[in-house]
């Protein structure tokens, strides 16, 4: 295994660079620039000859697992595969070499991909317009956040100062709310993950200017009360937020616009297939209906007169979120993601992705504890090992996984079951491997009885074992010149 | 079946009879029938991949890119130079399919690459410590701002016009909302003026944001600026260039306490504008106060060196609506391609790169200006990259004249600073001296 | 130094110590002085990457490519569909970077590649081994010939003249200085004649080789073209396109000795003509006279599966002068990307390909003609994807006239075959119906 | 670790590849051609979807090594680091995506870089013609002994039917000689593997065609005598062929041409950085002095008025020996390594190549036999660990190498060193990288006395053990289909 630092291949006067003589003359930089604003020192970056670099990537990427590695069932993720041809339409170079202030005139074909791809992102979801500017999920709740409260503002209504979340959420929908200004209501959900339709009502008030939803919940059911909940929030005079973090479930299926929601967003590096890139960039679209379209950030792609073009003149846009319009590498996959797979396949992938974690659902449920045993959707919680008097955990259950070369499910999320295992198959996978994956499970399962210690002490085939996290918060080696000092 | 869906009819056959449904379709009885969708996507039906690529290729045939247009526009999205090392180690599919390192021990490589990313950024700016990234410049100094407000408990940005307008653009909207304020000071000659920044604070600023090398490519008076942000104890905040960083004095020497800006020079496609690498560095007292994710070095079972992310507290997935932010992926793959564009170029390549900018900035505005065409926008030829410079021609008649000649030029100053007939040119160390000639003397000849 | 070597001058001045030798000159002190070349070379400084790639964009727009000429033309290599795939699964610098599988133990990846690739060429050739790969069809023609020679201890070949020339002249100059004979049989109404074959074969001969589909493009009958060869005792040597065996008879039902072809089809870019990808199979009882490298299936001292290069007494790194062929290396990295496309096109995938071929062909030799331009060269429509058409118009005139307008006509016949106004048009499962259609059109029109 | 063959992961019904519909009509194959030259039964090639093609490979890619994993010091070799440009360069669609066929006139850019690399080619050897035509350096090998051949034939000298080859030669040598249809006579080396020049002129005469040579020798040595060589080689009428494989010793200190040499052949795939590809593709181009270019196989490109074109009027050329025009491809990569590398960085290759060997030498020779100590070039050959009674053979270090992270070194070549291991380092690799090598192979010396089972029984952290090879020419599994038989 490879374990050296960058720092630690570096030698004074290697070089992994070419460039080309200036032809230009050589200026003093202190003859234009004052003396005091010149460097002084030297940045001690790494000097490496090309071999060096190329070796040291390729052993860190051997350090890695992504989901050409293997099996990613990690949950509420859609860890699903990565075409490949995403990336070669990433790489064409007259749709990527491009400057972002370019005149339309020479960016007709990158405007109307923007222009098709807001426009089938509308259709899928059952909204009415799409803004490819958030950068993420995260972003694109924000944004969604921000048109809700423009477009109270812009009905002169300032006491909506709340947004409700139910407490089965993902961590960024509170966090978000706060970033937007709002003031958090959390509401308990029941027991199977739903919202508690009487909190909800008790919560609901001329001050709650939102309710942030995911349907399917974040524990892969169904909300059924979905239509009464829209209706009690669009009574109260909220707006209805749909978090797309759980979409595979249900493309083809039913709409988020038609179950009532008002603005959306889409998480294009789950349902769409960009890859992860092990933390990032994603893409984070908002869907509005109608009446939230002119508070959408600016500038909005168009199309007049058969020309696509920059439409800046939004006089009720919130204004830009973000730098330029969206991440638009990642946007070019998921434009590729949903062409190749079309009208059908859109549908198939949803059906195929509830299928497989229905059928895992039921091939696990003997060995571990499965607390709503019911018709789920695109991914399931369990609640650990059945029967283990707690010697073993859900995280030694994960971390026994990487022995066998997998990835381990999500854990301990949503908080309100006890020792989660979220999985979510995706319908990238085929029913081998979702068979070799149970039969994995349900070994571990039978190694927690007769063998704990193998789960405690796991991993033990990695590249490193267990880590001591608490260590690393205490130590704070953030830096290379930090770990030099310790 | 389509393929990229791996089970067969027979396996659904098999697998519905396992689960006890009777069809496919059961599988959505969950959903009630009034909100089923029943009818036909209005989407095509899917392309095959030859027709793919084809569709893709004639899309790229509507576009005229940088291949085709020698490209001396920058202002915050730039031509540099990118090492054929890059594409091949950063495709490397372990890198780039792979979810957020949160199972340490299978993701050493990730939480690496970003540990010596931060290593690097921090050597770049002098701070002490580095996120692993935020979505680009602007949203980089939207967080910027938040943090400088979280520390200082305090709600009043002062921000210099010398920062990118998108930049601005984004505060603003975020300001709205959260009920901040941001005040803007006006640039004289180019530059922000120290004692215009003075009169603009006042005890109620959190912060300030001082951009260096400016919007229109002049090198602010750090140094100067800075003091004014201490005499009124705000937290100063420079958003620089991390190119420039190799000949420029570290933000940490001239006294900043949060460093951002935007990383896409460092090896990234310039890819219409995204995706970047927003970055943010400070210093160890505040590094608490940091928004995002954070790599931190501890060891294994064995005593054996190995990453984790840490200060997960801070975050959203832990600490919920008290996250000091709601960001929750990092850029990874954009930190991948700025790590190994700068182990590629190293200590003397990135100092090579910076000089060869700035000379040809350099050679360019004198011969620019030698064309009669222009002349200079302000005082001085203290910038590094970027220039402006002004025209009594309109604008829009030297662009279309230059695009259909080849050649992207300046970039209009007209709406975002009211210089009408400005051009902001961008001279990178890919601009030959051949194609710098030969903008000249197009021009020249117009 | 130069990014591409290592050391420092200092680690140069460490070493010599080391070493014991006063100067870097000293390492060389052992060639004779009138022999050390104190010269400068002739060639040009080192080019930066940027100059390196702006060098090829250069030269590449002094070519005209596939990309820009819709092309019709085959004659031995094919603008086929190659899979996304393979590009990012064949790049991967385990595989590219790899020597020979000298080491089994660490080239695992390597050996069962090419153990997949033994097994899905006997597939479909329907022989029971083969190689793993020769340079082309025109060497793999070569060894085969020879092959046939050592097994029969004869020195004569009867070759069909629907083998493709460039095939035959490389066999002919193989064959001149081994003092092999070789005799070509002519066509008749483009395909051979088992009557005219049987009358060219003597006792002497040691094998026949018949391409299928022949370089006309017309299928052979090779039933009754390999009983003639098995009257007289002789090897048959069948050389066909991989593709097409997905809907044509396999060699190994018609009683083919040995097979071989052209194997660039199979997910290689077409490269200018190189490097491609030669196949050669077999029947059992000839494995020990196969040229080249083959891999087996063995086990491990733990009783594993693994895979080694077996046989390797026949080769020549181990018999020397004795060896089957001279050949030392395989299309290593051309098996790999043959290997991802038949992976990837599977069973129905290849199929379709072939059927596809066939469609088109037939619609455009249909179409072609009812533009006037053209009349079929020969009776029938009896080939896969390529077919012979004749025109009163100079050859060069249409060629001309097509690429001005962006296609890449056919193939001409004069040289090779005598036929005058002869073009040999290639459809394969590329080319869409619109380009089909502009293609006549334009024709037409002419 | 993947375990899995193709044929293993195969379902029915499954699929990796999308096609357009055809739109055109379908036709019935049996309409056109006749039903027994159609198939009855079905290839059966595995049938998978995307995410399992990708796995698959990218599974068995980690089960090798390459020069981007790790040092491949591998004698005669010459398994430098393959520059990453170089595969950039091949892949500029206007340099890639051409047929063989199109006319001169759309090839102008190919056409002159063929015409570059030749020239380039000839000036580092010394020689005056260069043809790119031949497929690897046995190819090459074969070639130069066709012009040798077709040279004396020219000269209606039919009698020289010999070729000597010395016993240190490679296996091509004698191999090629033979399927050129030429007598062998192999000559015996003196113990330095140098030539011993009365054994040559004792197998010189008028029947001898030529002489195949490499210099520096396969034991890495200079062979002082070469001038000496070449005269009593040509006095006798004989021509001197020089195999490139010990090219990348010698580049701006000395040149074949200036030698003596008449005709040899570049290893494009060794000198010149192309990557070896698991096996291939090579390319063996061949370079030669004045009298034997009419020779040259057809067609050669040429320029005349300031066009390139393929030269086919060439009337005593022996012909074509492959398809088209030579491994296009890796000629584009060669030519892009030598445009970077330029006159300076050529002549470094060599220079830090030989002290990197000779620096090697040093640092091992106390550990283990060297039975030339001298001044070596750019490898060098030793003969097993120092006094070890035999316990430990070269096959042995070699295997426990693999346990260090370390390609071996070539091993019992060339056969007339006992126990030969030949170390050829290359000038890419630093001196950590060969010192960390260094140590342990030394390591490797100590363990071979103190814990030989170690090596014996090495490699044990490979994803094979040692494999039984004899097993493997027995049973003759040569493809799926015979592995079920067993």
């Amino acid at each position: 295994v490879y374990e050296k630092l960058l720092f630690e291949v570096s030698k004074e006067g290697r070089k992994a660079y070419s460039l080309p003589a200036t032809g230009v003359p050589s200026v003093e930089l202190s003859s234009a620039i004052a003396p005091e604003l010149l460097r002084k020192e030297d940045a001690q970056l790494p000097e490496l000859c090309e071999v060096d670099v190329v070796r040291h990537y390729t052993g860190l990427s051997n350090k890695n697992y992504g989901v050409d590695t293997g099996f990613y069932p990690l949950g509420s993720c859609t860890m699903k595969y990565n075409p490949k041809i995403n990336e070669d339409a990433a790489s064409v170079p007259g749709m990527s070499r491009l400057h972002p202030y370019q005149p339309d005139s020479t960016l007709q074909g990158t405007l109307r991909m923007m222009h098709e791809l807001s426009d089938m992102l509308a259709e899928i979801a059952g909204m009415d317009s799409v803004t490819l500017q958030p950068a993420a999920g995260a972003h694109g709740e924000l944004l969604g956040l921000f048109l809700i409260k423009a477009y109270h503002q812009h009905n002169n209504d300032f006491k909506r100062t709340k947004i409700i979340v139910p407490d089965s959420a993902h961590g960024t929908n509170p966090a978000t709310a706060a970033v937007a200004g709002f003031d958090i209501v959390e509401i308990a959900s029941e027991a199977d993950g739903s919202v508690n339709v009487e909190a909800l009502k008790a919560a609901l008030s001329d001050e709650v200017a939102g309710f942030m939803l995911t349907n399917p919940s974040t524990l892969g059911l169904f909300e059924k009360s979905i239509k009464e909940i829209a209706e009690l929030v669009h009574e109260a005079g909220g707006l209805l937020y749909y978090d797309g973090a759980n979409m595979n479930a249900i493309m083809g299926k039913t709409r988020p616009g038609d179950m009532g929601f008002d603005v959306m967003h889409y998480n294009l590096h789950k349902t769409f297939s960009t890859p992860h890139g092990g933390g990032g960039p994603g893409a984070g679209p908002v869907g509005v209906k109608k009446f939230l379209e002119p508070f959408l950030p600016k500038p909005v792609v168009s199309l007049k007169d058969g020309k696509y073009f920059m439409d800046y003149d939004r006089p009720l846009s919130i204004g830009k979120i973000k730098g330029f319009y969206g991440n638009y590498g990642i946007l070019l996959r998921a434009y590729t993601y949903i062409k190749t797979m079309g009208r059908e396949g859109i549908k198939e992938v949803s059906e195929t992705a509830v299928l497989n974690a229905n059928y895992m659902m039921h091939r696990l449920k003997k060995d571990f504890d499965l607390p709503m045993d019911r018709l789920c959707k695109h991914e399931f919680v369990l609640a650990g090992v059945k029967e283990n008097g707690m010697v073993v955990s859900t995280l030694d259950v994960a971390k026994r996984l990487l022995d066998y070369g997998y990835h381990p499910p999500t854990i301990y999320f949503p908080l309100i079951v006890h020792e989660a295992i979220m999985v979510e198959p995706t319908e990238t996978e085929s029913k081998e491997t979702l068979d070799e994956f149970c039969d994995a499970m349900i070994k571990i399962a039978h190694e927690a009885i007769e063998s704990p210690e193998l789960l405690k002490e796991a991993p033990h085939n990695t590249p490193v074992k267990r880590i001591n996290e608490a260590k690393a918060a205490r130590d704070l080696i953030l830096t290379y010149k930090d770990s030099l000092k310790g | 079946m389509h393929k990229f869906i791996a089970n067969t009819e027979q396996d659904r056959q098999d697998m519905l009879k396992v689960i006890g449904a009777p069809s496919m379709e059961s599988l959505f009885f969950d959903i009630p029938e009034n909100l089923r969708f029943n009818g036909e996507l209005n989407l095509e039906p899917g392309y095959s991949e030859i027709e793919m690529m084809n569709q893709l290729q004639q899309l790229s045939c509507l576009n005229k890119s940088i291949d085709q247009l020698v490209c001396f526009r920058g202002a915050g999205a730039y031509d540099h130079y990118i090492p054929t090392t890059i594409k091949h180690l950063a495709g490397r599919s372990e890198f780039f399919t792979a979810y957020t390192p949160y199972q340490p021990e299978i993701s050493q490589g990730t939480l690496q690459v970003i540990f010596e990313y931060q290593s690097m950024l921090c050597e770049l700016t002098g701070m002490d410590a580095s996120n692993a990234s935020m979505y680009d410049g602007p949203t980089a100094a939207v967080e910027a701002a938040i943090m400088a407000a979280t520390i200082k408990r305090k709600k009043k940005i002062v921000v210099s016009k010398g920062l990118n307008p998108e930049a601005r653009s984004v505060m603003k909207t975020y300001f709205h909302f959260r009920d901040f304020e941001m005040v803007e000071v006006e640039l004289e000659n180019g530059k922000t003026n120290p004692e215009t920044l003075r009169a603009a604070m006042c005890p109620n600023c959190a912060g300030v944001i001082i951009q260096s090398p400016n919007f229109l490519g002049m090198v602010e008076d750090m140094h100067a600026l800075g003091a004014v942000a201490k005499e009124t104890k705000s937290i100063f905040i420079a958003y620089v260039d991390p190119i420039s960083l190799a000949v420029l004095e570290t933000p940490g020497n001239y006294g900043a306490d949060i460093v951002i800006g935007e990383g896409q020079g460092l090896g990234n496609v310039i890819n219409f504008g995204g995706p970047y690498l927003g970055f943010l560095a400070t210093r160890s007292e505040h590094v608490r106060k940091i928004p995002g994710r954070i790599v931190g070095q501890s060891e294994d079972l064995d005593g054996k060196r190995a990453f984790v992310l840490t200060l997960q507290a801070r975050e959203q997935h832990i600490r919920r609506y008290k996250a000091t932010s709601n960001i929750c992926s990092n850029q990874g793959l954009n930190v991948l391609m700025g790590s190994i564009y700068m182990a590629t170029m190293g200590k003397e390549g990135l100092k090579e790169v910076a000089k060869q900018c700035f000379d040809k900035a350099q050679y360019t505005y004198d011969k620019l200006i030698a064309t009669g065409k222009f002349k200079p926008a302000f005082e001085g030829k203290g910038f590094f990259k970027e220039f402006a410079l002004v025209s009594d021609v309109p604008f829009e008649k030297i662009d279309q004249y230059l695009i259909d000649n080849g050649f992207l030029g300046g970039f209009s100053l007209a709406e975002d600073y009211g210089i009408e007939g400005g051009h902001l040119f961008c001279v990178t160390e890919m601009r030959s001296k051949a194609e710098i000639d030969r903008l000249c003397s197009m021009l020249e000849v117009m």
